[in-house]
């Protein structure tokens, strides 16, 4: 059944490829809704307390011990939820603007979505490090393609204040970046399963090397290996120099996607692979994570009001929130941890949405630049309402999911220590600053002649509708996702918390 | 049964709100306002229904608690969607739902001519929802949720005229100081239950005493958490700034959120949970003492001040430092009835502002009104009880709930004396203040906008200006209506006004010492085990308190009448005598140059520090220097590819010669 | 005569090729010195095959002898193909390919 | 005295007679006429044959010719790469100008002749056919650089090689010499039963410079650091078909020798020489992923490339147990498909466009040729190691020898290496499908662009604007990057094929 998830989208990108050009979106749009409905399907046979379920496991290469293990539980659950919801509405945004090269367009955006389910779903460790490089692929070329160099004169949508980016030179920051990072984890991984092995007969699954355990020694250098390749990947404060570049190039859907989903899956790892499998190496960088967790949520808020770019201030917020969610899994605490995961989905819906928002205003005003930007609420009061709606839950209001997700991270916090709450906390007040400047300078202000404020199209709100629904609807009940995740979660720390004890 | 009132005294209001929300295409303007009003007064009848409910019950189970589902539940820390219905409760709720659904009336003409009138009766009845979530809360979570709703309804109604660049940004600084009240909350909230394992009021409130001792530094820290939200709330010192900026909202929406309901939050919360503050003796005490300074402050601003809406919110900000000091030192019953008579004139006062303001066009700069006695009798007559009221004169609503705390102070005694007197020269200059308003507006020869008004019996048309910019404004989606409407010739004004003034003036006997003191047994069930529930004044020191209040207002219209009637001339010379104390008042106690100093300018130096130095020195400098590193060593390997084949052969030697001496050196 | 003079004469000449073919510049006499190189190693193992005292070494030295005398033939081919072509016959000129 | 003739295994000979025996087909074809034209049929129908005979000796694991030749798991897996890399060149070459000038059938001779010293090379167990088979090997290789005689840079790298390639082969018998004087003896496990019974003093500083100054000889023949510079002028002097098979056959022959002279004749002083073949690999590594980044020609780019993955199979025979021996021929085996793909492309732009083999002449190649766009950007993801590809499933199973033998700062290296590889394989992709095609696709060869010519010559029929419609062509480059990929997903079947070779050598190693 898992099989059946991971591969549907893949599958519909290479029909596509058959199928006559125009044709190709609607095919990518239909696979990715089937994908959703398996997920659904999964959701409903899912029991909280039943642990991995679903689980498939066929050896792949015994000459390496690595074998295609699939598994769900808790933890995964509704990340694969988020994923397979968050792609319906990129595709279908791309689809009503038409691309060129759909084909080949709507066949790497599954991919990416084939390889990100696998991520999720892979219980070997050595299959999620390869979903996990397998990632970016698409990626690569999705923003290489179709992405456009920014800044410079010859650009009137930039500021020169910006600086210039080719897209060459900013895909490729991202991919060394990216890939630096999960070379050092294939390292990582291999030596976890061969020093956990020591000698006898050598697994990648992840049950048996947490069963086995490592030695305190190779742990330490393990963990690092591991966290620098999640650091890159969130992207956490001191490894995101990749991302203004590659976020400023990249085409609006693929990035809506890429920014909303592929973040988490380096949270995820750390909440899967690290914790359990080093729980002597995270106990004992604890500090030091939750100082780049921190740092990362002062950083990513500080840039996130100052810059003028549209697509900066989202890249930066996520940069906060994901510096939350670091923080609230490193508090080893399971109140932080579900608040980490209710927050991971929470994020991923929020920033779909908000990217794609940005797209309509760039249609609408000609750029994403702040600056010139103003008013575009007059005659729009539906568009500015959706944003309203999704400006609000980024910056976690108390009536909506995203609070209680943050709640309880702070909560987590305080239990390890009153300053980490207090000081994470100045990055809710931060939030709500840049939050509510992105809205202002965008939605009100005189309307500059420059701009026209027309109102949202049918279509449009149609694939944004969905999204802020399911916003909604969290927001009147998070215990969907906490009841479903709670156990899994609760079992991932509580390693970590013996040992911290 | 009550429960079922409360929850649908919830579900009115936002069902109000959706419903225009929804159909602003379809529902025509009238319809949409009809809808607005009928809504909170259904609220305000399901109100009664509870109250009537809870009267039923016996007096010592007065009070009702029911959750629709459990919000969220982790590890233990359980949020249900709880509401808790007791006599405190149920008092807000009549007070919030009560003036809301006589504003909404007033709103109803005032804003006729807007174009924005759908979006405002929506932002309008969503608040008040926010407003009822916040006082029916039954679990510190649902608290915050009220807080933060309330915060950004404040924030949506402030930026009504969202296209005006002085709106947005009065907005964004009233919504960042609730946010920061708002984590004030959350960290409360967390000590409450690392220390008290849940979150429910009954819960907390019944282990609070087991668990603390008093004084004991984790419960005040609690306490001052608290307090952190309670004054960002209430606009009280440190937090006070965006109050004044508030006014760029339209008139209405001062005299509900920045009147009546929203800034009275704080005095609640400190109401609500009195346990822990008397288990923390200081936190409370510093309540007092902010409060305190904040009515002095605030009188001496409101003195200094000329715009019109600016001296009533200042007016205001004093007013509730009345409230926590009296909350602040247990006297809960005159608090809460100090907030509704507050409640009834303040919103009155703004109400003929209002008028007032259209008439004058929308400018708010009292020296240029002149002379409007004549030309609109209705609103002065309004004006001048609200005046009465504010100032405590001898009979009206004031002068029996302002002078209620300040005996209370004195009979408290020891320290609460400097508080005694520090609120009797805080009674003294609201009597000046207020009937500086009356003496400077009413009477006198006309002013071109009064007499024009006269004469042709309709507003002047002058271009609609910013009041505070000055610039000029078009009258599209956005920004203020061409002209608003004066009390005269508006019924739902007129009636409005009317109500709030026989409120205004027969509000106090209610609450006559000795005679009928019916809010305090009222409220009795609730603050039962508080340990000031049996210390109140005996009549007779009420009495004579009431006979000093009495003295010290009409001393201040005294005063009043002699600056501003009998000597022009007077506040001039004051102005230059004391020019320091004068500039001071006037640009408000620098207040907001003292937050821009200490944190705005401070975080957005961090942001351009980040941004430039940061983000381009260290995050780009370390890409490009590993980049450039590895391109340079390419460089070299590629440029010792020199293509002489020769120079192969000799690095081949020394690779030979390499490899020969490493295993010479092994194998000896 | 014991094994270590073969030995010293035998590096001697490895050596005196290899500067060989690193100074000078006319390929002709490269290959000379490359054919120098061959028959130090062809030496040390004839020094060898004696001291062990079995033929190996001598069938080696045999089969060296053949590939020594392919290299060079192919070798001058190129340097014939070279100046038929009017090429300059000097090891520095040829420094096309390079970078 | 009777005489009796030794016994031939001819089983065992098989695949060299059948080589011979197509060696000398395609020599006399060339004097009879009208079978001129059918020379490449005919070098691979014997390119086939052999093909056959090494499949039907599978299992075989027999000493021929006396010790001389061994038979095995590893020579058979080694040479059929081998003669894969020669069949693909045959058909690259079809309609390359350096074949029509040679003489098609000579030209073909001397790839037989080479890919006959590789068969023998892989087999040799005896330092005598391991010289003659390295030799064998070389030498037609120089001459085969030369053939484009038209164009100067060929001559110049053949001479290069020749030269530098003979110094090389001069060190490594002078090495072997010293070994066979140290150990008494010539065949690999006489040598080691003499190293182990080795006296003295002597014996062991003798037997270590021996060892040094033949790992200098096969290092220099693999390319690895010190000795590398040959490598990427010859690559981009000579006529691509020549680079083709040079880049993929002599690695796959030479680690061979390799493998079987380190883990088998010096298997017992191991601990010798694994540290300094540790640090060759690293400085390799290094060297050769450096170098690449500055380059703007695809030859010499894939030449610095062949360094460095030759530095990531020479950690295979570093941990000298059976895991590094199969990860460094699966890593080969991958290497094969791998290169294959991105020459035959290099082949077909070099024809189409007048940019010879410049990295522009890629530009908009993904718009404008998708099938022969594709299997260059499969190649590329594969040499730098991404998921889908047999490139991560090699450095997967090469890292994991590495970290259970504890070489886990070379597997680092290793990453390290991957990580700047990515910089110039990434660029060739991104030349490829993201920048636009800025002149006329079929440009009109300007002579000027073209290296120079030797004065007096005709023009070479260099340009041919349907290149990549040739079946010849288009087929390699299809099939290889298929493999690549097929291997990357199922790389079962590869991983058998390569545990084959490591089986071979169970009696030797762990």
């Amino acid at each position: 059944m898992l099989s059946s998830i991971i591969w549907t989208p893949l599958l519909f990108g290479l029909i596509g490829l058959l199928v006559p050009k125009r044709f190709a979106a609607w095919v990518a749009a239909f696979g990715a809704v089937i994908t959703l409905g398996l997920a659904i399907g999964v959701l409903a046979g899912f029991d909280p307390d039943g642990g991995m379920q679903y689980v498939t496991d066929v050896t792949w290469i015994p000459g390496l011990g690595v074998d295609y293990s699939l598994g769900i539980d808790g933890v995964s659950i509704f990340l694969v939820l988020l994923t397979t919801v968050a792609w319906i509405p990129a595709i279908c945004f791309s689809a009503m603007r038409g691309t060129e090269r759909p084909a080949l367009y709507y066949l790497m955006l599954l991919a990416g979505e084939t390889a990100t389910l696998g991520a999720f779903l892979a219980q070997d460790l050595l299959l999620f490090v390869l979903f996990f490089d397998l990632m970016i692929v698409p990626f690569y070329f999705l923003f290489g393609i179709w992405g456009r160099d920014r800044g410079g004169e010859n650009d009137p949508e930039d500021s020169p204040g910006n600086g210039v980016v080719t897209v060459q030179s900013a895909t490729l920051k991202m991919i060394v970046f990216t890939l630096i990072g999960s070379l050092l984890m294939l390292v990582g991984a291999i030596a976890a399963a061969v020093i956990s092995a020591d000698g006898g007969e050598l697994t990648f699954s992840m049950q048996t090397i947490i069963a086995r355990g490592l030695p305190d020694g190779s742990q330490n250098w393990i963990f690092w290996f591991f966290a620098a390749a999640f650091l890159v990947k969130m992207p956490a404060f001191p490894l995101h120099g990749w991302m203004p570049d590659s976020y400023r190039a990249a085409p609006l859907p693929a990035l809506a996607v890429f920014s909303a989903v592929l973040s988490k899956v380096g949270a995820y790892g750390f909440l899967r692979v690290v914790l359990p499998m080093m729980p002597d190496a995270a106990d004992l960088f604890q500090t030091t994570m939750l100082v780049l967790a921190v740092a990362s949520i002062l950083y990513g808020s500080a840039m996130a009001f100052t810059k003028t770019d549209l697509r900066l201030v989202l890249g930066f917020s996520s940069v906060a929130q994901l510096g939350f969610i670091t923080a609230g899994i490193f508090a080893f605490d399971v109140t932080g941890a579900e608040g980490a995961v209710l927050q991971m989905v929470n994020h991923g819906l929020v920033v779909v949405p908000a990217f794609l928002i940005v797209a309509m205003i760039a249609e609408r005003t000609g750029s994403t630049e702040l600056g010139p930007m103003g008013g575009l609420a007059k005659k729009a009061p539906v568009f500015a309402v959706i944003f309203l709606i999704v400006s609000m839950a980024t910056l976690a209001i108390p009536a909506s999911a995203n609070f209680i997700g943050e709640f309880y991270i702070l909560n987590g916090l305080f239990q390890v220590d009153a300053a980490w709450a207090i000081v994470a906390s100045i990055g809710v007040a931060l939030a709500a600053f840049y939050a509510l400047r992105m809205y202002q300078l965008t939605m009100h202000n005189p309307l500059p002649e420059g701009a026209d404020s027309r109102e949202i199209s049918l279509r449009d709100a149609l694939v944004l509708i969905p999204m802020v629904g399911i916003i909604v609807v969290l927001a009147f009940c998070p215990q969907l996702i906490i009841h479903g995740s709670e156990p899994a979660v609760d079992s991932a720390v509580a390693v970590v918390r013996e040992v911290a004890r | 049964m009550t429960a079922t009132w409360a929850w649908l005294v919830l579900l009115f209001p936002l069902l109000g709100s959706m419903t225009i929300g929804l159909t602003f295409r379809v529902l025509p303007e009238r319809t949409a306002g009809l809808v607005g009003i009928a809504a909170i007064v259904a609220a305000f009848v399901c109100g009664i229904l509870a109250l009537i409910g809870l009267q039923g019950e016996p007096h010592e189970s007065r009070h009702v608690a029911s959750s629709l589902w459990e919000y969220a539940s982790v590890g233990g820390f359980t949020i249900d969607l709880g509401i808790y219905v007791d006599p405190l409760s149920i008092f807000m709720v009549l007070v919030v739902t009560g003036v809301s659904s006589l504003i909404h009336i007033y709103s109803y003409s005032y804003m006729k001519s807007d174009q924005g009138y759908h979006r405002f009766f929506s932002y309008l009845n969503f608040f008040v929802f926010s407003m009822l979530v916040l006082v029916l809360a039954g679990n510190f979570i649902m608290l915050i949720v009220g807080w933060a709703l309330v915060g950004f309804a404040s924030y949506a109604l402030i930026s009504y005229w969202y296209r005006r660049n002085t709106a947005t940004k009065a907005g964004m600084k009233a919504f960042v100081i609730n946010v920061v009240g708002d984590i004030g909350l959350y960290i409360a909230a967390i000590l409450i239950f690392k220390n008290l394992g849940s979150v429910d009021y009954t819960a907390v409130f019944e282990k609070a005493p087991e668990v603390f001792s008093v004084n004991e530094w984790e419960i005040v820290a609690i306490c001052l958490c608290l307090l952190v939200g309670a004054f960002a709330k209430s606009a009280q010192m440190p937090f006070h700034t965006w109050l004044a900026d508030a006014m760029e909202g339209p008139t209405p929406v001062s005299s509900l959120i920045h009147a009546a309901t929203m800034v009275t939050a704080g005095v609640y919360l400190i109401a609500r949970c009195f346990p822990l503050f008397e288990l923390a003796p200081t936190a409370a005490d510093i309540a007092a003492w902010v409060g305190l300074a904040t009515l002095l402050i605030a009188g001496t601003i409101a003195i200094a001040v000329t715009d019109l809406k600016r001296i009533i919110a200042y007016s205001t900000m004093s007013q509730i430092g009345y409230m926590f000091v009296a909350v602040g030192i247990g006297g809960y019953s005159a608090g809460m009835f100090h907030l509704m008579t507050h409640a009834f004139f303040k919103a009155l006062l703004f109400m003929a502002a209002g008028s007032i303001i259209s008439a004058m066009a929308n400018m708010q700069d009292i020296d240029k009104m002149k002379g409007f006695r004549k030309a609109m009798p209705f609103t002065a007559a309004m004006l001048i009880i609200g005046a009465l009221a504010l100032s405590g004169f001898p009979g009206t609503s004031g002068w029996f709930s302002k002078d209620e705390i300040i005996d209370f102070a004195h009979f408290r005694g020891g320290m609460y004396d400097w508080m005694w007197i520090g609120m009797l020269i805080g009674a003294f200059m609201t009597a000046i203040y207020s009937f500086r308003i009356i003496f400077r507006i009413l009477p006198g020869p006309a002013c071109k906008e009064a007499e024009y008004l006269e004469q042709h019996g309709h507003v002047i048309h002058g271009e609609p200006k910013n009041p505070a910019t000055g610039q000029l404004e078009d009258t599209e989606v956005g920004y203020p209506g061409e002209e608003h409407h004066i009390a005269e010739q508006a019924g739902g004004m007129k009636f409005a006004m009317g109500v709030l003034g026989v409120l205004a003036l027969i509000g106090g006997l209610v609450q006559i010492p000795g005679v009928s003191e019916v809010i305090t047994h009222f409220l009795e069930p609730t603050f039962e085990d508080s340990i000031y529930a049996g210390m109140h004044p005996s009549v007779s020191q009420a009495w004579t308190g009431l006979a000093e209040g009495a003295l010290i207002s009409i001393a201040g219209i005294a005063t009043a009448w002699l600056l501003y009637i009998k000597r022009p001339d007077l506040p001039a010379r004051f102005r230059s005598r004391f020019s320091a104390v004068y500039t001071l008042c006037v640009n408000k106690w620098y207040g907001d140059q003292v937050i821009d100093f200490l944190i705005v300018n401070p975080v957005k130096a961090f942001g351009r520090f980040c941004n430039g130095v940061f983000e381009r020195g260290v995050i780009n400098g370390a890409t490009a220097g590993v980049a450039g590193i590895t391109r340079s060593a390419g460089a070299a390997v590629r440029d010792m590819q020199s293509g002489l084949l020769r120079g192969y052969a000799v690095l081949m030697l020394f690779g030979i010669l390499a490899i020969v001496v490493y295993f010479l050196i092994r194998s000896i | 005569m014991n094994i270590e003079w073969f030995l010293v004469l035998s590096a001697l000449l490895f050596t005196v090729g290899l500067i060989g073919v690193i100074v000078r510049r006319n390929p002709v006499v490269i290959l000379l010195c490359l054919e120098l190189m061959l028959s130090a190693g062809a030496l040390a193992l004839l020094a060898f095959s004696r001291m062990l005292g079995n033929q190996d070494g001598q069938v080696f030295v045999l089969i060296v002898l053949v590939v020594a005398a392919c290299e060079v033939v192919v070798g001058l081919g190129l340097v014939v193909a070279m100046y038929r072509r009017r090429l300059p016959l000097d090891v520095d000129e040829m420094k096309e390919l390079k970078g | 005295m009777i005489f009796d003739a030794p016994t031939i295994d001819y089983a065992g000979l098989s695949p060299i007679i059948a080589l011979t025996a197509g060696l000398v087909a395609i020599v006399l074809a060339a004097v009879i006429d009208p079978i001129k034209r059918f020379g490449p049929v005919l070098a691979l129908l014997a390119y086939a044959v052999t093909a056959g005979c090494l499949i039907w000796q599978w299992n075989a694991d027999v000493d021929l010719v006396a010790g001389a030749l061994r038979l095995d798991g590893l020579a058979v897996t080694l040479s059929l790469l081998a003669v894969v890399s020669a069949a693909v060149a045959v058909l690259l070459a079809i309609g390359d100008p350096s074949e029509t000038q040679a003489g098609r059938s000579d030209w073909l001779a001397l790839l037989t002749g080479s890919l006959l010293g590789m068969v023998i090379l892989a087999q040799a167990t005896s330092m005598l056919t391991f010289f003659v088979g390295l030799e064998l090997l070389s030498i037609p290789l120089y001459a085969l650089c030369g053939t484009n005689l038209r164009r100067r840079e060929s001559l110049e790298s053949g001479l290069k090689y020749l030269i530098v390639g003979s110094v090389g082969s001069a060190t490594l018998l002078y090495g072997l010499a010293m070994i066979y004087g140290a150990s008494g003896a010539t065949g690999f496990q006489a040598i080691a039963d003499g190293l182990q019974a080795g006296d003295g003093m002597l014996s062991d500083s003798l037997t270590l410079v021996g060892v040094g100054l033949v790992a200098v000889g096969l290092a220099f023949k693999v390319s690895i650091a010190p000795f590398h510079q040959w490598t990427p002028d010859v690559y981009q002097g000579a006529p691509t078909p020549v680079t083709a098979f040079m880049a993929v056959a002599t690695k796959a022959a030479a680690f061979a020798v390799f493998i079987r002279f380190f883990e088998v004749a010096l298997g017992p002083i191991a601990d010798q020489w694994d540290v300094l073949l540790a640090a060759l690999a690293a400085l390799s590594i290094v060297v050769g992923n450096v170098g690449a980044l500055a380059q703007s020609s695809l030859k010499r780019m894939l030449g610095y490339s062949g360094i460095a993955q030759a530095g990531y199979m020479l950690a295979g025979i570093v941990t000298a147990t059976q895991a590094g021996v199969d990860a460094l021929v699966f890593y080969l085996a991958g290497y094969v498909a791998m290169n294959v793909a991105a020459f035959a492309v290099v082949v077909i732009r070099e024809r189409q466009t007048g940019f010879s083999d410049d990295i522009s002449s890629l530009r908009g190649l993904g718009r404008s040729k998708p099938l022969v766009a594709w299997p260059l950007t499969i190649a590329m993801l594969a040499l730098a190691g991404l998921p889908p590809t047999v490139g991560f499933i090699g450095k997967l199973y090469l890292i994991e020898a590495l970290v259970d033998d504890d070489w886990t700062w070379l597997a680092v290296m290793i990453a390290i290496g991957t990580m700047i590889s990515l910089a110039y394989y990434l660029r060739v992709a991104a030349t490829v499908w993201m920048s636009p095609a800025d002149e006329p696709e079929a440009a009109a060869i300007d002579t000027a662009a073209l290296p120079p010519q030797i004065a007096g010559a005709q023009v070479d029929p260099f340009d041919d604007p349907h290149a990549d419609r040739r079946w010849y062509l288009l087929a390699p480059a299809i099939i290889a990057a298929a493999a690549a990929v097929f291997f990357g997903v199922i790389p079962q079947p590869l991983v058998e094929f390569a545990n084959h070779a490591g089986n071979a050598l169970s009696i030797w190693i762990s």
